[in-house]
């Protein structure tokens, strides 16, 4: 029993203690090798950037938050209703697949330039990137979904007369949900790189201007601390969804004890 | 044979000439160095290339090794040749916005990235035309847009290297009469350009390379004056992708706003003067807010350059 | 008034492939009592699916009120072989299925869910359910989940109900008593049922007709009229007369496999 | 049967013929809105500067599907292993979702100047730049399919006492197939993204290299060819997959007709 | 020798939750047949994972092969109620797993490939599943499936053999004849069998043993040994002494049934 606390006890958290680990490794590696600062600073001098200029940061990070967490939210929704439509359709499948992947292959870098031209700089563009560059995987992951949903429970559906739209809402998308979570935690990810690059490429606000512009003064310590504020973004909104997921997709998880 | 390895500043454009010159017709390989050339990311991303040791040596914006070592006072890189006598930067506004002057310039909106040397330096601008520092405001946009925001009319100007944002901008179909160029060098401010720089190691180790590098290329410098035309093609030679003609604008345009200077007509290519370089460092650790006052002296290797016959500026 | 009518209905899976049902014509009278037997593997559950709509045949047609089938029908409760419950809802909501989904319930959703949700456990508990309400169907025994899934079929008072070997993991007490349920409801508001089944007693107590399917592409081989008067006690499967019936079934079956 | 024909035609070419569909009402708007050449050309021009210069891009393309599809592989193989860790084991599972998602809010771009310190301009940058961007989307699909693998099939295996490998190798990988290669997708697309993405920033060679020199020098034309040659580059890419997919996730598309 | 044996088994599957199975103890000696029967949901189901270290009991201790059963053990073949066939293999590649799997065969796996698809392809012909090799198990009819499972357990020759409800979706003569094929293996190369089952014919046809299990938090309530000789014949379901058999079994679930 005792070891069986101890195992709970690390496996409830772990991920601090992972992340405490490679804290100190890292700190370790730029202390033992001298990595030059201006290269990769250690946590130390990191956080110290990071507590000095806290307030500006936070002011950064909120506006790359919001343009992120809006980009993601039109991402999840397009992603959602073109993946219901390519994973129920065959025609639509063949239609679109090619030409997203195709499209999604480009770096939405190359589009910011014309989004800014038509948006003017900051928000907008950078709604607009997030989005861009973080529906793909849920689409994918949604049509994937769809179509490989076991017939058997369609016909459940179908032998009451549901209609195609009553399929979809009483089993496609619950079925779907693990699918669906799962490309939640890539899209989340991609929607703030997408945000952030755009930030970097035309904007006076956000973390991706902090970081130009920190990097423009050679101040790489606050760079990173700008990389760690969006990394620690990124696990909050993570967090937000696990909560959710176990609500959504415990049934799917019903295998595995401990983890959903 | 002693191998250095070498970053450009930029990509390989118009202004890589006389690098590639030197490669290509074999300047280097007679002083018994085996160079690559590696295109660049930013003048300032090559002094981090070159303090890494990444890179042995590189062509980088001076005021940008001027920040580096403010920052990292052990790191002791040191320019070596002053390839650009001159700050390239110039403020491009457009007259329909009513900008003739550097007085009318208040209260307008200017573009350029952050990290751009115009805007970096534009305090020492400001300064030299009787302008307060927050006399504009800034949008932080990148260099591949400012010229289409400002050929909009979104922006009322912007801040650039001469050479690019010029023919970016007639590129994007602006009439240069409408367009009012001032180039810093032309309004007081004294910042140096870019320079060749060499690593800690190189210099300490190996001086008589870096010295005989700044001879071959010196070489190729002049050579590249006296005949731009042949020069470019070296460096379509290089790179297939590039437009000649344009290039060769480019590398015209470089060479008679920051190249060819009075400074280096009366001192010769690649030198510098120490009052100079001590008045513009001290212009680039206001202008840029630095902690530290860099010693001028240490900063530039006035050992390393060709003798003063060699680097006459050639007269056309 | 004529409910379900099969003409000469052949089904191949696969195009070209062998057949599964071959040359079948049947009809099933309004509120008949059908029941369908025949060995493994003769088509009795692609049949079902004919039905329902869920798949098409490959030759003849079939109809159902009348109407040519073409897709999926409206007036239909189906309890499948494996019972198919949904994974992610417990087991109340599963029968609540028909309900969200089926006219007239589903416009009255949402004002009488509490009703509607009585009647499900109400019908849980009729077939020893009771208790189970939020289990989800993986914490069901193999037993349990065939029962809910009959209630699910039965939730909507369908007028064609189809059953597909409903009582297959039921011990024989449990079974005894859902036949008794069964015919209950039945003659309570008659509907139409065809029961696919292997349990010749089943078939023989409950039905008015009973068909027998050939192995291999299934064919019709023989029709038995049923003739006992409802209600059917349990007490008539210990006569002679009903030990009979489910003789001479059986003996149409054995011939069957011989041929 | 004429019209199922014609369907059937219908969802053969769709792909064509909604991309010459798309051609055209680009071709159509850039000249409608007279829309400038440097802001988006219109494809003829597109295709104009592609033809001129095919030999330029074909050299830069194959160097650009070089360092991706190394880097795409090591990421699938990495993305595989981790997520076969995470997906089977809890404590993996809390203790290194956290710090992906934290890593991978990260734009990557912004690890590429310490990889050129590292290893130089050029290829290795390019390869471990698509890497790093493109494991993750593997990572989590495959440690959700497993960690999503119904308990029954797994009993089956235990039952003839199976070991945990055998397990994965029997269930967990063959039900995770549909998972796989739904991250595939999303993968090879991020990994071209990564590989142009380092070339534009430290390479001498490159789709990302041409881009940036040919915008230098004010050739959007060719930008936008460069731009195409990515996008075709990843539709042969996907299918290639679609190719393989059919092979081992036929069983789980069996529900969607023509589909898989 | 004693091959399975528990002793005051309890196991609840949620934490303090209500009980599945109560304070069960009974052993099965080496190559015993034997079967359970109960009403539905009463935790015969629950048995089997119980004997195959599928779950751990809450209390009390389980035993096979006179070790304590700690996780999944390495001489079993078990047929499972629903049948969990893998979708993505074929009829045959599902019959083959354990083979490759479970030793001595998994190493003569790449020699004697061909060797074991034919034993595979043997025993599915027995079955009366021959042709059906390459189908997919979605192809297979309920029945077909269930056949098709007990081919999986079986073809490894396992020491001791789980069938839960094998012959459940079978028509009578399907099963009738897999009963034999059964008894012919058991008596060819002896091994432990327990068989879970509804049909009380069933369990007297073929079990040395029966075992009656309560409803409820299933309790052991009657244990009834067999005495006809072996080889069984189906003629001897007909005589009068298997009848009183079946019916004392009878009498006994339905006594629980009232109380
Ligand atoms: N989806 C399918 N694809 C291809 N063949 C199928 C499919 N479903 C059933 N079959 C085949 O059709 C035949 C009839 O199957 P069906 O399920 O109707 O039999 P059944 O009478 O219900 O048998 P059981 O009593 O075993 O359930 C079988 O040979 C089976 O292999
Ligand atoms: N995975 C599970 N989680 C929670 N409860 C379960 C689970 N599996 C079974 N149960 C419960 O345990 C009890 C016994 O189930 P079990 O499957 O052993 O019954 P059974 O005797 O096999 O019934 P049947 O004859 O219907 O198959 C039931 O009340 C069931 O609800
Ligand atoms: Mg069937
Ligand atoms: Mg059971």
């Amino acid at each position: 029993m005792a070891i069986s606390k101890r195992k709970k006890f690390l496996v409830k958290h772990a991920s601090w203690l992972l992340m405490i680990v490679l804290l100190v490794f890292w700190e370790f590696i730029c202390r033992a090798l001298q990595v030059p600062q201006f290269l990769f600073p250690a946590p130390t001098a990191v956080l110290e950037a990071g507590i000095a200029r806290w307030e500006i940061i936070s002011m950064h990070a909120l506006q790359t938050l919001y343009t992120t967490l809006v980009g993601f939210a039109i991402a999840v929704a397009f992603g959602l209703l073109v993946g219901m439509a390519v994973g129920s359709s065959p025609l639509v499948y063949r239609a679109l697949y090619p030409m997203m992947v195709g499209f999604n292959s480009i770096p939405k870098v190359a589009f910011v330039p014309v989004l800014v031209v038509w948006f003017g700089i900051g928000t907008v563009p950078a709604i607009l990137t997030a989005f861009l560059i973080s529906f793909f995987p849920v689409l994918v992951n949604v049509a994937t979904g769809l179509s490989t949903l076991e017939p058997e429970l369609e016909d459940v559906l179908r032998s009451m007369g549901a209609s195609k739209l009553d399929i979809l809402r009483k089993v496609g998308l619950p079925r779907t949900m693990p699918y669906f979570f799962a490309s939640l935690k890539v899209a989340i990810t991609l929607a703030f790189v997408g945000s952030v690059i755009s930030e970097t490429v035309a904007s006076n606000l956000g973390i991706g201007y902090l970081m130009m512009a920190a990097s423009s003064s050679m101040d790489m310590a606050l760079v990173f601390a700008g990389l760690i504020v969006i990394g620690a973004m990124g696990v909050g909104m993570y967090e937000l969804f696990a909560l959710t997921e176990k609500r959504f997709t415990g049934w799917a998880n019903r295998g595995s004890g401990g983890v959903a | 044979m002693t191998n250095i390895n070498f970053t450009l500043d930029w990509r390989i454009e118009g202004p890589s000439a006389p690098f590639l010159m030197a490669l290509e017709r074999g300047y280097f390989e007679e002083e018994g160095l085996r160079v690559s050339i590696d295109s660049g990311n930013g003048s300032a991303g090559a002094v981090t290339r070159v303090a890494t040791g990444a890179y042995d040596m590189g062509f980088a914006d001076f005021n940008a090794l001027v920040e580096h070592v403010a920052a990292n006072p052990d790191d002791s890189l040191q320019a070596v040749y002053m390839v650009y006598n001159s700050i390239p930067a110039a403020v491009f506004a457009a007259k329909s916005s009513g900008i003739e002057t550097p007085a009318d310039l208040v209260g307008k909106t200017l573009g350029s990235p952050v990290f751009d040397g115009g805007r970096k330096a534009w305090p020492s601008f400001a300064a030299a035309n009787g302008l307060e520092v927050d006399a504009v405001s800034w949008e932080s946009v990148d260099p591949a847009i400012r010229e289409t925001l400002m050929a909009q009319g979104r922006l009322d100007g912007i801040t650039g290297f001469y050479f690019t944002s010029l023919l970016n901008l007639e590129a994007r179909g602006m009439d240069m009469d409408d367009v009012t160029v001032m180039l810093y060098a032309d309004f007081g401010v004294p910042l140096y350009g870019n320079a060749i720089i060499a690593s800690n190691g190189m210099m300490r180790d190996n001086p008589d390379a870096v010295a005989a590098f700044n001879r071959a290329f010196n070489r190729a410098l002049v050579e590249t004056i006296e005949d731009p035309a042949t020069a470019i093609t070296y460096v379509k030679q290089r790179d297939g992708l590039i437009d000649e003609e344009l290039e060769l604008r480019r590398l015209n345009l470089a060479l008679e706003s920051v190249v060819i200077t009075d400074d280096t007509r009366r001192d010769g290519l690649g030198s510098v003067t120490m009052e100079r370089l001590e008045t513009a460092i001290d212009e680039a650790v206001s202008s840029f807010g630095l902690s530290m006052t860099p010693v001028a002296a240490e900063l530039f290797n006035m050992d390393m350059l060709p003798e003063r016959a060699s680097r006459e500026v050639p007269a056309l | 008034m004529e409910q379900v009518r099969f003409e000469q209905v052949s089904l191949a899976y696969d195009e070209g492939g062998p057949l599964a049902i071959q040359d079948i014509s049947l009809s099933v009278a309004e509120n008949e009592f059908i029941a369908v037997v025949g060995p493994s593997g003769c088509g009795k559950s692609t049949l079902m699916k004919l039905v329902s709509g869920l798949t098409e045949p490959t030759e003849g047609y079939v109809y159902v009120g009348g109407r040519q089938v073409a897709g999926p029908q409206k007036c239909i409760g189906m309890a499948f072989q494996a019972s198919n419950l949904l994974p992610w809802r417990t087991t109340l909501d599963n029968v609540m299925l028909p309900l969200e989904i089926v006219q007239p319930y589903r416009s009255q959703m949402r004002r009488q869910r509490k009703a509607f949700e009585a009647r499900c456990r109400d019908l849980l508990a009729r077939v020893g359910l009771a208790g189970n309400e939020d289990k989800f169907p993986w914490e069901l025994s193999g037993g349990m989940q065939q029962r809910a899934s009959i209630c699910r079929a039965l939730i909507h008072k369908p007028k064609l109900l189809m059953l597909d070997e409903p009582f297959g993991a039921l011990d024989a007490f449990t079974k005894e008593e859902l036949w008794i349920m069964l015919q209950e409801l039945w003659q309570e508001e008659p509907f139409t049922v065809i029961l696919v089944t292997h349990d010749l007693r089943e078939a023989t107590f409950l039905a008015d007709t009973v068909y027998v399917l050939s192995k291999g592409p299934g064919q019709l081989v023989a029709r038995k009229a049923i003739e006992q008067a409802r209600p059917r006690k349990l007490e008539w499967t210990y006569t002679d007369d009903f030990a009979r019936d489910v003789h001479e079934l059986r003996e149409h079956i054995g011939r069957i496999r011989e041929s």
